[in-house]
């Protein structure tokens, strides 16, 4: 429950963030609001543990832009280069995390990653299929992830 | 569609999408926005939310049925244009009651209220629409 | 106003007809894209695309005009640009498993150009 | 007369209304003693009317009036001169021997008393009709006896010949109403008068008028359909499907005299002019001829008769239309004797048919013996019939023979057409009087005896009122025949009859010429009979006949236009539609000079330039999308487009909610898609291309000049103006847009929202509803079909 | 001064989105199959997007335009991959295949519609 | 300035009318939809041009120093937006069902209403 | 930031005098409507309470358009300027003789229809709305009859056409369906025509206040010159289909026997006399110069669908068809007022909508009765009535003979004045179409008269004989349909024998329009 309120303070103070003014009334509201607006979603927030993952998930939007603009310049390279020489591929990527906020995680972050673009998650949510650009050779680029971005996570969240 | 991957984030992005349709809404006075535009935000929000966890747990989630919401919206829109009857103006003759509270001005007024209606009708309708037709490509 | 006041002036200037022109260019190709398509699936990246674009083109508008509450419009774009982007996945999805003849002859020219080794 | 007694008028044409109203319950109540009571009400308006005899003799008028529709200058207003006092008379009289002698004729009739107040109902009618002052007035109560005779004709319903009859009457009459409606109208503009009283004080107020020719031709189109002048006679005889109480009152004294009664009241206004001294000899002859002839033909009693009626009403107008002094004194006294014997002779025919169960002469024989009272009734008015003395017909024969004899140009004509009808008819009334009830007893249907008293007061009565009107000649003259003639002739006339001729004059010799043909052509009747029927056999197409060709083409024609223009093909509502959308904008610009100046190459910054091309191509790309889900990807882009064009110019609202719902837009095609599984090629015929090509065009061009051109003229800014000067000052908002939406033009938005709301209902109401199984009628089956051709061209 | 640099660094940053973009639509009109023209609108598209929103609101300096136009930023990180995904998935399990030149394609047994 | 978007709205208008001769329901709506855009798009214009400048108050004051763009047309057309919108819905819904229960979206097909072998009105009395 | 700081002469911008509470009457059509009508929607699933909520606000309806009308006779026209903004910049509403006596007339018609509808209307039709859809289509009508603002009646318009769709499809037979499309599309075309009109005219004048405009509209020197003309046009084009004119009336046809009878019946009354009133309206107040200019088309427009109606109604075996087309007829009818002109037309024009009104929607909800009785809407497979129902025969006879304008019945009097107006103006062939198209009408009505009363059974029934086919349906036991069929036939016999003061109130209405000095006096105050 606690995460729960938390969330609501988060929201409360995005709110001030939006409209820009974060006097004490402008929050109280937009703790009202945000109230009422997690009251819709009530059913799929459970408890947890927020306060950190709400705190690294402020760092792991940096590591996003970061990663974006990287792969926007990959892309950029690609796209420039008169004859496009690809050797694209979907391969399975046998997860380790398993909380469904962490593959989803994951899932963005490989998708934005260079190259990458997740496609699914297997039922077992044992697999992640992606769909790489260019994979000379599948096996780096899943042991690239490993030790990237998956790790980064399970350090974040465990 | 329902994917892991969605159903984990969509609930916060209609959170998020709804509080923006109410700032867009409570604004509108003064900047571009307003009930309408903040109405179809909020309908756009419950939308995705029904895209990615069904139309059930929408309908859960505003509790009444939509068209209700947006039959009261029209009720208090049309409300909005009568406290002038006794004031001996014109219907919809604006009134405005503005008051300091801590260290901001608020202004409520009718024009407000009548905004807000809108914005009911707005989201009630829409949403109604979009979770009948939903409901009929699950069916 | 200073010198390099005014040079940053006109720089800006000139930056944003640049970007402008660079958009206009852009959202042409890519309305060339979501036309030709050949798939849905392309036509409906190009439209996600072309929300995308748009809401650039939205920001150099407002910096243009001096108007900022353009950003709202912004946002609100990229919000509802998701929400087409799902709609139409998901048509994509329901039509293609309900077996819709338009979907279907697609897949099957995807399949013939995948075996014509393009 | 009193005030009080002028009412007392008003009241006496309005009370058969009253007792229409109660008939039905006062039958329920008193069975077959209803009639005695009913009978009381037209016995009072016949002794209300009586009132008017002394006065009206001596030239005096009346003019009751009610208000009714003052601000439109229809009043309730009433006419009393001699005219209308002896029509009132005789529908009041005659009326009340009718209620009587259907109280026996329909006796324990399950409807008995909704036919008392149909007759009631056309009973106040008629009245109105004769009295009536007030040109609107008038024309109301004439449209009311084609009703009401409609309901009477058709009350033996459930047989087809009756609704035809009826049918017919109503629309033969009810067509002839209309043209009288429109000359009473003409008139009414021509004049500026509307009162028929004020008309008749200046006679050639219409003559003058310059639409004399239109108002002539419209008022005969009344007239001569009501009256049966031939061609339209044939609708009278047919009405003979009414019950015999009906026939009589009907052919008798009333309906059908409401054309000659017409004729006689605008005499003074359109008479003595060539055009009707040539117009209504001309129709009123024929009429005679063709009735007398059909008449022979028959065998039926009532047939007969109604044929001899026809013939009657021709020789009434022919007489009136010879404007004739004398001949219109004849017209008079026979309208007088024609309404006695007819209607007698029609209550007689009912009793025979009543109490012998037939009525076709051939069948019938040797009634004397058990119906004397009948036979009496019958022959007196047959004798009447026949112009013999001493009877009213016999005067009314002489003073029209001295007319037709001494009125000058076309004197010998109409004279010979009249020796020869009165001839004719002489045969039928000797037809009449002396087959059923002489020679052998011929055994009938029912055995035959006088029926009750109620049945056969009435024919003895006006027989016997026949024969009194001769004897009491000065009376009958001074008091009816008198001032009728007057209101004729619009000038106060003494009018003095003799029973006998009292010396050998030129109308004596026409009189006895005519006894002398008919009777030999009476010793002839049958091969006459045979001839006429083989020559009407050989001629095979009567204006009967004629009336069903003109009903079924009319249904006919109105399907096969209705069928063209209503075809049922939605593409060919939307070309009308289009089509004449572009000519609303074409048309104008050419005719009304509505085409704006060369306009100047618009300056646009390369990045407008841009939006207005990705609109353009957004647009191509609807209209050559392969696929419906291309068509909806590229309906996307030039939605997007315009929202940026709004933005462009200054519009943030505008592009925020154009953005917002050309996704939504979208999304819902996409979601309804998803179920509408079409392939729509849209494959047009060249031609049909070409066509849809040209009005889409037209519209655009059209539009697009018309806005260049209102662009092009100095714009009014005073609104806006307003609304920026107050938005905030006032109405506390920076957003102008907003403000006007929630504020200066809130009541706009309030409409608009019920209208989002409305919207949704619709849709629930369209998704939710079970479309219920096909109730099996015709048209789904053929739509069916309709629907499962095309499938298979395909 | 102030001014001006903060003006050089916003037409720098609006160019730089705009490149972005135009290279992301070069990509879409290059790149082979539908899949890989994903990768381009999902990152260079986005990226132009976000780097030019955040270019007006440099330009506006104004705090409430600033966390506006990060939390629309933040949104569109958000939603980029979620849509690149919906419909990769969308499009590979109604059967659209990659072009000739994806030689691995793990997901083939298993997303197959059975067809 | 308006000269261009007449042009432009003029073929708007005719696109939308084109699809809108189709028998095709469908493209029908399609039209509608068009339709709506350049009616909006003709009454902005009506209430002429103005470039960029929003019809907004600064903060700062009472009543905007610039000529901004005419804020009535605006009005108007975003009235006319939200009820075309709901029109163009309402019609979409209505089509799909009708496609469902008639099998068909050949607007000359549909002849339930008024079928093609409709019998003769009677004759006779 | 609060503007008023700033010192500002609201005189300038806003009506100070007092608001007298009786001039709300204006509003009270609309603002009851809508009230009853979301009130009804929030209760719709209650399906037992939605008669009873939607007739008390139907019956307030009826009474405010009676205070209204008390009013307007007592004070002449009356304005009230919405926000209390001066006019022309707030949205004025105006209610003179013409506009207040049509709602009156409507707003009865609708409260019979709610009446009749508690009988005929199912729980599932009432749970999607059924009451709500007719209370905001009095919102639209009466919307349309008292706005002063000319892009305002575009939005009753719409409001209008919605509630109408939702009435039309409504039980969603495949019948419907079909009618529902054809009249769905054409209808909404039409007033996107009304709202394309609308623009340009702003455009042209930079004013929407309908006084306003006409006295702009008088200011320009040539009536219908240059764009006016193509203004006008427009303008003429989507009355004339709002009011199904010929040739552009298939939309009525191809529909109006589709609905549940009762939701005929309201269209009957309503929908097209509202695009008549909007062509007086426009026509004679706003651009008379664009009517003399157009006098002979829409004179010849007029001739055209009096004599399509009438043939239509002669084609036609079903009996709700037959009454469609006598919609149309009617229609014509009043062109043929608007034709001419003068305001002894006008008058007639007015005077025959009321009765046009009511006259249609009683025999609709009589075709309903018919329907109920013979178990079917075909001649063929009709006949009987007049013995299983004597009383019901009389009345459809009376309904006959006034739709046919024969006296003594409310048609009457407006036919013979619109000749008479006819004849004034030397139209004389327009004169005769009235009268020839009266004249098949009365053809048709005596067909179906002779074929479904006077007919012992079925076609084909032998002489003297009574087929009893069905049974009755049970709904005739109850009152409900009765008393406003009842109610609507004593209307037209009273109107017939009655005619005065229904007289003076449509010539004062035609006055105020052809003479639109009062109207323009009362919105701009004397100005
Ligand atoms: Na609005
Ligand atoms: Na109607």
């Amino acid at each position: 429950m606690t995460g729960l309120f938390l969330i609501n303070i988060l929201m409360a103070l995005a709110w001030g963030a939006v409209t820009g003014s974060f006097t004490v009334v402008n929050l109280v509201f937009g703790f009202v609001l945000s109230t009422a607006a997690l009251y819709l979603i009530r059913e799929q927030v459970g408890t947890g543990k927020y306060f950190r993952r709400v705190g690294l998930a402020i760092g792991l939007a940096v590591l996003f832009i970061y990663e974006l603009v990287l792969s926007a310049w990959r892309v950029t390279m690609i796209v420039i280069q008169p004859k496009i020489d690809l050797q694209p591929g979907i391969i399975a990527y046998p997860l380790t995390v398993d909380k469904d906020f962490e593959i989803t995680m994951l899932a963005n972050l490989i998708t934005l990653t260079p190259g990458t673009l997740s496609v699914d998650v297997s039922e077992d949510r044992k697999i992640l299929y992606v769909h790489c650009i260019d994979v000379p050779d599948p096996q780096s680029t899943i042991d690239d992830i490993k030790n990237g971005f998956e790790r980064k996570i399970l350090e974040v969240f465990r | 569609m329902r994917t892991i991957i969605f159903r984990t984030i969509a609930p916060y992005l209609a959170a998020l999408m709804i509080l923006f349709s109410i700032f867009v809404l409570l604004r509108g006075h003064n900047e571009p926005g307003g009930g309408f535009i903040g109405g179809l935000i909020a309908a756009s929000a419950l939308a995705i939310y029904g895209i990615a966890c069904g139309v059930a747990a929408v309908r859960r989630s505003i509790v009444v049925h939509p068209m209700n919401l947006a039959a009261f919206g029209l009720f208090i829109a049309a409300l909005a244009g009568v406290p002038s009857l006794f004031l001996r103006q014109s219907f919809m003759t604006s009134q405005w009651l503005s008051f300091h509270f801590f260290d901001v001005d608020v202004d409520l007024s009718t024009p407000m209220v009548f905004d807000i209606g809108v914005y009911f009708v707005v989201v009630g309708a829409i949403s109604s629409i979009a979770l009948a037709l939903e409901e009929r490509e699950s069916d | 106003m200073t010198p390099i006041e005014a040079f940053a002036d006109t720089f800006l200037d000139v930056c944003v007809h640049i970007s402008l022109a660079v958009l206009t260019v852009s959202l042409v190709l890519i309305v060339y894209r979501t036309v030709k398509g050949p798939t849905l699936p392309d036509r409906i990246v190009a439209l996600d695309m072309l929300v995308a674009v748009g809401i650039g083109f939205i920001a150099a508008i407002g910096v243009l005009t001096d108007y900022y509450l353009y950003i709202d419009i912004a946002i609100t774009l990229g919000l509802v640009g998701f929400l087409a982007t799902v709609a139409f996945a998901r048509f994509v999805l329901n039509r293609g498993t309900a077996g819709d003849e338009t979907i279907m002859q697609e897949v099957k020219e995807s399949i013939e150009r995948r075996e014509a080794g393009q | 007369m009193t005030p009080a007694s002028l009412d007392l008028t008003i009241l006496a044409v309005l009370a058969p209304f009253a007792a229409a109203a109660i008939a039905p319950f006062l039958t329920s109540i008193f069975r077959q003693n209803a009639a005695w009571v009913l009978a009381a009400v037209p016995a009072a308006i016949f002794y209300h009317f009586t009132g008017y005899i002394a006065p009206v003799s001596e030239g005096q008028t009346f003019t009751p009036a009610l208000e009714w529709a003052p601000s439109y200058g229809i009043n309730l207003s009433f006419y009393i001169d001699g005219l209308s006092t002896l029509f009132a008379l005789l529908i009041s009289g005659i009326g009340t021997l009718i209620i009587l002698y259907a109280g026996g004729y329909l006796n324990g009739h399950p409807q008995q008393g909704r036919f008392f107040s149909f007759l009631f109902l056309f009973m106040g009618a008629m009245l109105g009709l004769v009295t009536g002052n007030n040109l609107i007035t008038l024309f109301i109560f004439w449209e009311l006896t084609s009703i009401t005779s409609f309901l009477l004709i058709g009350f033996d319903h459930l047989r087809a010949a009756s609704r035809r009859a009826a049918i017919q009457a109503l629309v033969v009459t009810g067509g002839g109403g209309l043209s009288l409606l429109a000359a009473f109208i003409l008139i009414i503009g021509a004049t500026g008068e509307i009162e028929m009283s004020s008309l008749l004080s200046n006679p050639d107020v219409i003559k003058d008028s310059g639409l004399y020719l239109p108002i002539f031709i419209l008022v005969m189109g009344g007239a001569f359909t009501k009256s049966a002048q031939f061609p339209f006679h044939f609708w009278l005889p047919n009405a003979m499907e009414a019950p015999t109480p009906v026939s009589a009152f009907l052919h008798s004294a009333t309906m059908v005299k409401a054309g000659v009664y017409l004729l006689m009241r605008m005499h003074p206004l359109l008479g003595e002019t060539e055009l009707w001294t040539t117009v209504l000899p001309l129709f009123g002859g024929a009429t005679l001829l063709v009735g007398t002839i059909l008449a022979i033909r028959q065998t039926d009693l009532k047939l007969m008769l109604a044929y001899t009626t026809v013939a009657s009403l021709g020789l009434l107008v022919m007489l009136v239309g010879t404007s004739w002094e004398k001949a219109l004194e004849g017209a008079v006294l026979y309208l007088l004797a024609h309404s006695l014997f007819k209607g007698a002779l029609f209550m007689v025919a009912g009793v025979i048919d009543h109490e012998t169960g037939t009525r076709d002469i051939t069948k019938l024989g040797g009634l004397r013996g058990s119906m004397p009272i009948t036979f009496a009734a019958a022959g007196l008015a047959a004798l009447s019939m026949c112009g013999l003395p001493p009877f009213i017909g016999f005067i009314a024969k002489e003073v029209m023979y001295e007319g037709t004899w001494t009125m000058g140009p076309g004197a010998l004509w109409v004279t010979a057409t009249a020796v020869l009808g009165n001839a004719m008819m002489l045969v039928i009334a000797a037809a009449i009087a002396i087959k059923p009830f002489f020679g052998p007893k011929v055994d009938t249907p029912k055995h035959a005896h006088d029926g009750p008293v109620l049945l056969i007061a009435g024919p003895v009565v006006l027989a016997l009122v026949g024969l009194a009107a001769a004897l009491f000649t000065h009376f009958t003259g001074e008091f009816f025949i008198g001032p009728m003639l007057s209101s004729l002739t619009g000038s106060t006339m003494n009018v003095s009859l003799h029973l006998y001729p009292t010396y050998i004059s030129a109308p004596l010799i026409l009189s006895v010429t005519t006894v002398a043909l008919g009777i030999v052509l009476y010793w002839q009747l049958d091969r006459l009979r045979a001839i006429i029927a083989s020559v009407l056999r050989a001629i095979g197409w009567g204006p009967d006949k004629g009336f069903d060709q003109f009903v079924s083409g009319i249904v006919a024609f109105s399907t096969v236009f209705t069928r063209l223009v209503q075809a049922g093909k939605m593409q060919t509502y939307m070309m009308l539609i289009f089509g004449f959308t572009a000519a609303a904008v074409l048309v104008p610009l050419f005719t009304a000079g509505g085409m704006p100046d060369m306009p100047a190459m618009p300056v646009y910054a390369f990045y407008e330039w841009g939006i207005l091309l990705i609109a353009f191509l957004g647009l191509v790309a609807v209209l050559i999308a392969k696929t419906r889900l291309t068509a909806i990807v590229s309906l996307g882009i030039q939605g997007f487009a315009v929202a940026l064009i709004f933005m462009l110019f200054g519009a943030p609202d505008l592009s925020f909610t154009q953005f917002m719902v050309e996704t939504l837009s979208v999304v819902i095609l996409a979601l309804v898609m998803t179920r509408l599984n079409l392939a729509p090629r849209d494959h047009r015929s060249p031609a049909s291309a070409i066509v849809t090509g040209a009005i889409a065009a037209g519209v655009g061009v059209g539009i697009a000049l018309t806005l260049m051109a209102i662009t092009q003229q100095p714009f009014d800014s005073r609104l806006s103006d307003f609304f920026t000067a107050y938005s905030r000052t006032i109405a506390h908002g920076r957003n102008i847009v907003n403000v006007i939406i929630v504020d200066f033009r809130g009541f706009d938005t309030l409409g608009e929202i019920a209208v989002v709301v409305l919207t949704g209902l619709c849709v629930l109401a369209l998704i939710r509803i079970k479309t219920k199984p096909d109730n099996d009628t015709p048209d789904e089956s053929a739509a069916v079909e309709a629907l499962s051709k095309p499938v298979e061209a395909r | 001064m102030i001014a001006a640099v903060v003006d050089i660094i916003v037409g720098l940053m609006l160019v730089a989105g705009a490149l972005f973009a135009l290279v992301a639509s070069v990509g879409l009109l290059r790149l082979k199959d539908v899949y890989m023209r994903m990768h381009a609108a999902s990152k260079a598209g986005t990226l132009g997007s976000g780097v030019m929103l955040l270019a007006l609101a440099v330009y506006a300096g104004e705090i409430d335009v600033v966390t506006r136009a990060i939390a629309g930023v933040v949104f569109f990180l958000l939603t980029a991959p979620l849509s690149a995904h919906l419909l990769a998935k969308a499009a590979y399990s109604v059967g659209y295949r990659p072009c000739a030149d994806t030689k691995i394609d793990a997901l083939k047994d298993v997303l197959q519609p059975d067809r | 300035m308006e000269t261009g978007l007449s042009v432009l709205i003029g073929l708007f208008f005719a696109v939308s009318v084109y699809l809108m001769l189709s028998k095709q329901l469908v493209r029908m709506l399609l039209g509608i939809a068009i339709l709506g855009n350049a009616v909006n798009l003709m009454i902005f214009t009506a209430g002429r041009l103005t470039r960029e400048v929003p019809p907004l108050i600064p903060l700062e004051l009472y009543t905007p120093n610039v000529a901004t763009a005419n804020p009535l047309p605006q009005a108007l057309v975003l009235t006319a937006i939200v009820i075309s919108f709901s029109f163009f819905a309402f019609l979409l819904v209505l089509t799909f069902r009708a496609y469902q229960e008639l099998g068909t979206d050949d607007a000359n097909e549909m002849r339930i209403a008024e079928p093609i072998d409709e019998p003769a009105p009677p004759q006779g009395y | 930031m609060a503007g008023s700081s700033v010192s500002v002469d609201i005189s300038q911008a806003m009506i100070t005098a007092p608001v007298s509470a009786g001039d709300w009457l204006l509003v009270a059509p609309s603002l009851l409507t809508i009230l009853g009508g979301s009130l009804c929607l929030m209760t719709r699933k209650n399906t037992k309470a939605q008669p009873k909520v939607g007739l008390i606000f139907l019956v307030l309806l009826v009474a405010a358009n009676f205070g209204l009308l008390v009013r307007v006779l007592d004070k002449g026209v009356i304005t009230m300027v919405m926000g209390n903004w001066l006019p022309p910049f707030g949205i004025a509403f105006t209610a003179d003789a013409l506009g207040v006596t049509l709602a009156l007339v409507g707003s009865i018609v609708a409260l019979c229809a709610g009446i009749y509808g508690s009988v005929t209307i199912q729980a599932t039709e009432r749970r999607y709305g059924f009451y709500p859809f007719l209370l905001f289509l009095m919102t639209g009508v009466s919307g349309a009859f008292l706005t002063g603002d000319i892009f305002n009646l575009y939005v009753w318009f719409e409001v209008l056409l919605i509630s109408s769709y939702g009435l039309l499809v409504l039980g969603n037979d495949r019948l419907q369906l079909d009618g529902s499309v054809k009249y769905g599309i054409l209808n909404l075309i039409g007033t996107n025509l009304f709202l394309i009109a609308t623009g340009l005219l702003y455009g042209m004048f930079g004013t929407l206040n309908m006084a306003d405009l006409a006295m702009k509209v008088a200011a320009l020197e040539s009536g219908a010159s240059g764009p006016l003309a193509t203004i006008a046009a427009l303008y003429f084009l989507a009355f004339a289909m709002k009011a199904a004119a010929f040739p552009v009336n298939f939309w009525l046809p191809a529909s109006y026997h589709t609905p549940n009878i009762v939701v005929s019946a309201v269209f009957a009354g309503l929908l097209t006399k509202v695009g008549v009133y909007a062509m007086i309206r426009v026509f004679v107040l706003l651009l008379p110069g664009s009517r003399d200019y157009m006098a002979d088309l829409i004179a010849v427009v007029a001739i055209a669908t009096m004599m399509t109606g009438a043939m239509g109604a002669l084609a036609q075996s079903e009996v709700r068809r037959v009454l469609g087309y006598l919609v149309i007829v009617g229609i014509g009818a009043m062109l043929a007022g608007v034709a001419v002109g003068s305001i002894l037309a006008i008058s007639g024009a007015i005077f025959y909508a009321v009765h046009s009104i009511i006259v249609m929607t009683a025999l609709y909800m009589a075709a309903g009765v018919m329907n109920m009785l013979g178990g079917s809407y075909k001649l063929r497979e009709l006949g009987g009535l007049y013995g299983i129902s004597p009383v019901f025969a009389a009345v459809f006879l009376v309904l006959g003979f006034a739709v046919s304008g024969l006296p003594p019945f409310s048609g009457f009097w407006p036919k013979i004045m619109l000749v008479d107006a006819a004849f004034d103006d030397g139209r004389y062939l327009l004169a005769g179409a009235i009268l020839v198209s009266g004249f098949l009408t009365t053809l048709a009505i005596g067909r179906v008269w002779i074929f479904a009363f006077w007919r012992g059974g079925p076609e084909g029934t032998a002489d003297g004989t009574v087929i009893e086919r069905v049974v009755p349906a049970p709904q005739l036991t109850s009152a409900g349909i009765w008393i406003p069929l009842g109610v609507l036939t004593a209307l037209v016999i009273y109107l017939g024998l009655q005619p005065e003061w229904m007289l003076q109130l449509v010539t004062r209405g035609a006055s105020g329009v052809v003479e639109p000095f009062g109207y323009v006096r009362s919105v701009f105050g004397g100005l």
